[in-house]
């Protein structure tokens, strides 16, 4: 074997460790995400029947949108449903622990909140949860992201974050947007 | 254009040994800058934009 | 040697007219996305066109392309007649039966559930169907390709197979590994459903099974790109391969880190455990590594031609190089494209950062950027730099080549560089039309319009190349002269036996999908996951 | 992979015959096998024990509940504990869709059906029938799922109509299917609203297009023909004025609530009184048939 081509394996594998250095620096990022931010992907391996969605006492329609539960923890439940979410405007209060539970009665639906980490698959069978703190107040959108039929263009709802002060859950720890 | 670089038309090994004295220097900064940016790039969208939207887990 | 051209002519046509087809839909469907007035613009009609676009994209322009230069590529590179031609004529009429019956179904509104299916959305059994034959017609090519390189291998024992077939044969083996998964979910999932003998599906382990051919059919549809890289832009530029080695590991890290890694479309989804997505993410940024090799292998193979050519100084080289070749500009500008779109690609990777923007426009602008711009623009030198031996002509100029693969460069930035802003801004995807009064939604209207012009530069460009192909191959020449592949630095005399062959390959592969998808799929069976029901979307019926 | 390069120096280096015999590549090979192995561990080390024990510490799990919820064998997140939730099921409506109601819907007792259909149905549903009021919906044509749905909402009293509830009083399940897929199937045909081409063009864009501003989905994305929506939805075209424009304002005012999820209620309430006029209109008007599958 020639010299030059030992030279050629040696700039090679130069460049190998590299590019190692580089995978080692995302990878780095991505495990500082997950021990420090404790970051984790919506796997919730939570099955629920969307056959029989309306009739479980969690995503029944009255138990919907934001309720403050036993403990102070507040949790909002959405049903995704073709072609509307339900509730169509939810309240949250920022800078507060916050649990989004979904589920969808029918097709595979996914949601986003615009401006925000916040993203989830809705796929039917599962309940995907999501825990984050909205940190600005305002309207958010949350569309519908996921191709679920002829009227996904018109499914989106709004996510109002409010202050903590202006978070007033009722006797039932119910918080709903307010009629405009 | 295959006309140009047919077979007779190739470098000598001579060309060849030469201008291996130089490669792959050009390259490994060319392509290692690349890798920089792309780093840079990396960075930016983590600490700009992904760590303010906040933690969700 | 007349019935090789025919046989691969055939393939890159029907790639071509898909092709060519898709770029119209896809325009209009910028078109009904933004501001501006679009004509046609109904869920129904949008959504149809999204799936021919997809189908038409994903499906025949890349398998028939692949195969059409699989058979080039094998009776060129091994330069012994191709075995079995008969046989791929017939994966041809399976394949092109199949996307006929396919095309139907979409566009007579039977199909309307995107090219990635989404059950229980159900479509019409033919659409279904369809895809099964082009995916049949693939197999019978990667047996055709398995079986040259064997045949070769035993009438030269002891010679390194050459690179190019090398890549094609690993693309082969690949790509049998991974139409597993969406065969499994349409032969004993959708099809069932379409055809009404069931009437529940389990959407989690469909999206399971679709995932495991999710990611490596992205590098089924890459791979021509690399061989490209590796065994014809060197020898366009005048150079030499930098290292025939590195070309063979990264095929084989192509194989090993394309399959274990589809989760990293389910980031979001709520069925698939968090500690397997983080199995699969580790192992998708092992995907870099092999990218990563090859553009420094190519870029040294680059300096070699350059400063062959009289380039001097550290970067004296580039200016040198012949980049009035198609082949050698399209290598540049699909090195450009890479960049961003493996940039985008970095931040889709990690969990993390995906919920940033997973299902934003953002994935939409890397996908487009890697495929549609750095593989497919490789396409398009493959075509150029084939052509006069497929026609017997050469192109009487190469000044209509370059402006097309400049528009296609041009035009895919300017569309898909406001993708990436928009994504981050939250803009989702698959929708047929946004709400404008909306001021979130108002503030993203002029990038839409401008990634709108990116689009119509990519239609001008893609109408452009098959004139190109038509019209500019006139040039008579005497004797088709046998095309030739790009030649290492020094002659490939040793490889370690194992990147020679790909069965070592195998039992590693067998080994990574069995711990990232086997308990995955298992959870289906084991927990018992609850069905949902079958919605018909069967418009034309 | 910098072992995959070093030890590809190493073959390559003392390779005299073209293709490397067992002994150096059994190196190669086994450094390829062993770099696979390690990643696969490290890997595994990471995301199934080392993240999840860490995450699930500051949220008070214990090891073996972060390590069991990263590799989903118990439901939730290694970083929080799951939230409780104490309620009781108020289903609008108790139908549910399992495979055994669908294959029925399917392959009915087609005599069954028309024999419940001649002795029940007809004095009301069907034109030339006795007590024919145009109030009272087409039945004819109709999707089986519809009619079933709403049967066994009567039934439930999910949907309330004193004298229908009196009349499915005594059906059961299997007989609701069969009368239901009897009226489906009697003219072989739905009507399509895209045959049409006049009426109000506002009218149109909301059946055809739906409204983004208003969160309001085409009419047709649901109600077309095989369109995907949810199966239980009816067909709408050729059906009675009246009935459709009281239904609508039921909807609307929260009258009538059978519609799981709000799926209707939302929407109408959403409709101007005109617009479900038009609507109303719209739909009765469309005479022209479409085949069924």
């Amino acid at each position: 074997m020639s010299n030059l081509e030992q030279e050629i394996l040696r700039h090679e594998r130069r460049w190998t460790a590299g590019v190692i250095i580089a995978v080692a620096v995302i990878l780095g990022a991505v495990l500082y995400a997950a021990f420090a931010l404790h970051v984790n992907p919506p796997s919730n391996i939570e099955t629920i029947d969307p056959k029989t969605l309306h009739l479980s006492a969690e995503f029944t329609e009255s138990n919907l949108g934001t309720r403050v539960e036993a403990g102070g923890q507040v949790t909002t439940r959405i049903v995704t449903a073709q072609f509307a979410f339900n509730p169509q405007c939810i309240v949250v209060p920022a800078n507060e622990p916050v649990t989004l539970r979904l589920a969808s009665p029918d097709v595979i639906h996914g949601i986003l909140v615009t401006g925000t980490n916040v993203n989830s698959m809705v796929v039917p069978g599962y309940v995907s949860q999501i825990r984050t703190v909205f940190t600005k107040t305002g309207d958010l959108l949350m569309p519908c992201h996921e191709f679920c039929g002829f009227g996904h263009s018109q499914m989106w709802a709004t996510v109002r974050v409010v202050p903590r002060e202006n978070f007033r859950p009722d006797a039932n720890g119910r918080v709903a947007c307010e009629k405009s | 254009m295959r006309e140009a670089d047919s077979e007779n038309e190739g470098p000598t090994e001579a060309q060849l040994n030469e201008v291996m004295k130089q490669v792959p220097r050009g390259a490994a900064v060319l392509a290692g800058f690349a890798v920089f940016l792309l780093m840079l790039g990396y960075s930016f969208v983590y600490f700009v934009i992904f760590i303010p939207r906040g933690v969700v887990g | 040697m007349r019935s090789l051209e025919r046989l691969t002519l055939a393939h890159l046509w029907v790639a071509f007219a898909a092709f060519a087809i898709a770029c119209f839909f896809g325009v209009w469907q910028m078109w009904a996305r933004s501001p501006l007035p679009a004509p046609f613009v109904t869920p129904d009609n949008y959504f149809l066109a999204v799936t021919e676009h997809g189908v038409s994209m994903a499906f025949v322009l890349t398998t028939f392309f692949v195969m059409g230069f699989g058979y080039f590529t094998a009776e060129t590179a091994l330069e012994r007649p191709l075995p079995g031609k008969t046989f791929g004529w017939i994966g041809f009429i399976l394949g092109l039966i199949g996307a006929a019956m396919a095309s139907y179904a979409i566009l007579s509104g039977r199909a309307s559930v995107l090219y990635t299916f989404y059950p229980p959305l159900t479509a019409s059994p033919y659409f279904y169907l369809g895809l099964v034959l082009v995916i049949v017609g693939s197999w019978i090519w990667c047996v055709l390709m398995i079986v040259a390189m064997a045949q070769w291998k035993r009438a030269n024992p002891n010679v390194p197979v050459p690179l190019a077939m090398f890549g094609t044969v690993a693309n082969a083996i690949m790509w049998l590994w991974t139409t597993a998964g969406v065969a499994a979910e349409v032969l004993f999932i959708v099809l069932p459903a379409s055809l009404g003998l069931i009437h529940t599906i389990d959407v989690g382990l469909t999206r399971t099974l679709f995932s495991w051919t999710l990611h490596p059919i992205v590098y089924f549809w890459l791979f021509p790109a690399y061989i490209a890289f590796y065994t014809m832009a060197p020898k366009a530029a005048g150079g030499r391969l930098y290292s025939d080695l590195m070309g063979r590991l990264s095929f084989v890290l192509f194989i090993l880190y394309s399959l274990p890694v589809g989760f990293h479309h389910l980031f979001m989804d709520p069925q698939e455990p968090a500690g397997f997505k983080f199995l699969q993410m580790f192992l998708t940024l092992l995907v870099t590594v092999p990218t990563l090799l090859t553009i420094f292998t190519i870029t040294a193979s680059f300096e070699i031609a350059g400063r062959l050519r009289g380039g001097r100084g550290l970067f004296g080289w580039i200016p040198a190089l012949p980049w009035e070749r198609p082949m050698v500009l399209a290598t540049g500008l699909s090195f450009v494209m890479l960049f961003f779109g493996g940039g985008g690609g970095l931040v889709n990777m990690g969990y993390g950062l995906n919920a940033m923007v997973h299902n934003t426009s953002w994935v939409t602008a890397h996908f487009h950027l890697i495929f549609g711009g750095a593989v497919v623009v490789m396409y398009f030198a493959i075509a150029y730099e084939i052509w006069p031996r497929l026609v017997g002509h050469e192109p009487s100029s190469s000044m209509p080549q370059r402006i097309q693969l400049w528009l296609w460069f041009l035009g895919m930035m300017t569309m898909s560089l406001p993708w990436h802003w928009l994504g981050l801004q939250g803009q989702w995807r698959r929708v047929a039309q946004f709400d404008y009064s909306n001021p979130i939604i108002a503030a993203w209207g002029p990038w839409v319009v401008v990634s709108l012009i990116g689009g119509l530069l990519l239609l001008a460009s893609a109408l452009l190349f098959v004139w190109n192909l038509l019209f500019l191959y006139r040039k008579p020449e005497a004797a088709r002269l046998p095309f030739r592949f790009a030649l290492p630095v020094h002659p490939v005399t040793h490889v370690p036996a194992s990147l020679n062959g790909f069965g070592l390959w195998n039992v590693l592969v067998a080994f990574l999908m069995l711990a990232a998808f086997g308990w995955p799929i298992a959870q289906a069976f084991v927990i018992e996951a609850p069905h949902a029901v079958v919605h018909r979307v069967d418009r034309g019926g | 992979m910098p072992s995959f390069t070093a030890s590809i120096g190493e073959v390559s280096a003392m390779t005299q015959p073209p293709i490397s015999e067992e002994g150096q590549d059994g190196r190669f090979a086994t450094r390829a096998v062993v770099t696979v192995i390690a990643i696969v561990v490290i890997a595994g080390l990471l995301g199934f024990v080392l993240i999840p024990i860490a995450q699930g510490q500051s949220a008070g799990l214990s090891a073996f509940q972060a390590i069991c919820r990263s590799l989903g064998i118990q439901p939730g997140s290694p970083a929080f504990r799951q939230p409780s939730s104490a309620t009781v099921a108020q289903p609008v409506s108790m139908v549910a869709w399992t495979p055994e109601v669908i294959e029925r819907l399917h392959r009915p007792n087609e005599e069954n059906g028309s024999d419940i259909a001649a002795n029940i149905c007809v004095s009301c549903h069907i034109e030339s029938g006795a007590a024919y009021d145009p109030k009272i919906p087409h039945m004819e044509g109709q999707s089986a799922f519809a009619i079933y749905k709403q049967l066994h909402d009567f039934k439930n009293g999910a949907r309330v109509n004193e004298l229908m509830a009196t009349i499915v009083q005594n059906l059961d399940d299997d007989q609701m299917a069969d009368v239901a897929a009897h009226f489906a199937v009697l003219t072989k045909g739905a009507l399509d609203p895209r045959t049409i081409s006049s009426g109000d063009p506002d009218i149109v864009r909301l059946v055809e297009f739906g409204n983004s501003a208003r969160g309001l989905p085409s009419c047709a994305s649901c109600h077309g023909v095989h369109a995907g929506g949810p199966i239980e939805t009816p067909t709408l075209s050729g059906q009675r004025k009246d009935y459709l424009a009281t239904q609508l304002q039921a909807f609307a005012k929260g009258e009538r609530h059978n519609d799981i999820y709000t799926r209707m209620r939302s929407i109408a309430a959403k409709l101007r009184d005109d617009e479900i006029e038009k609507l109303a209109e719209y739909y009765s008007a469309q005479l022209l048939f479409r085949p069924q599958d």
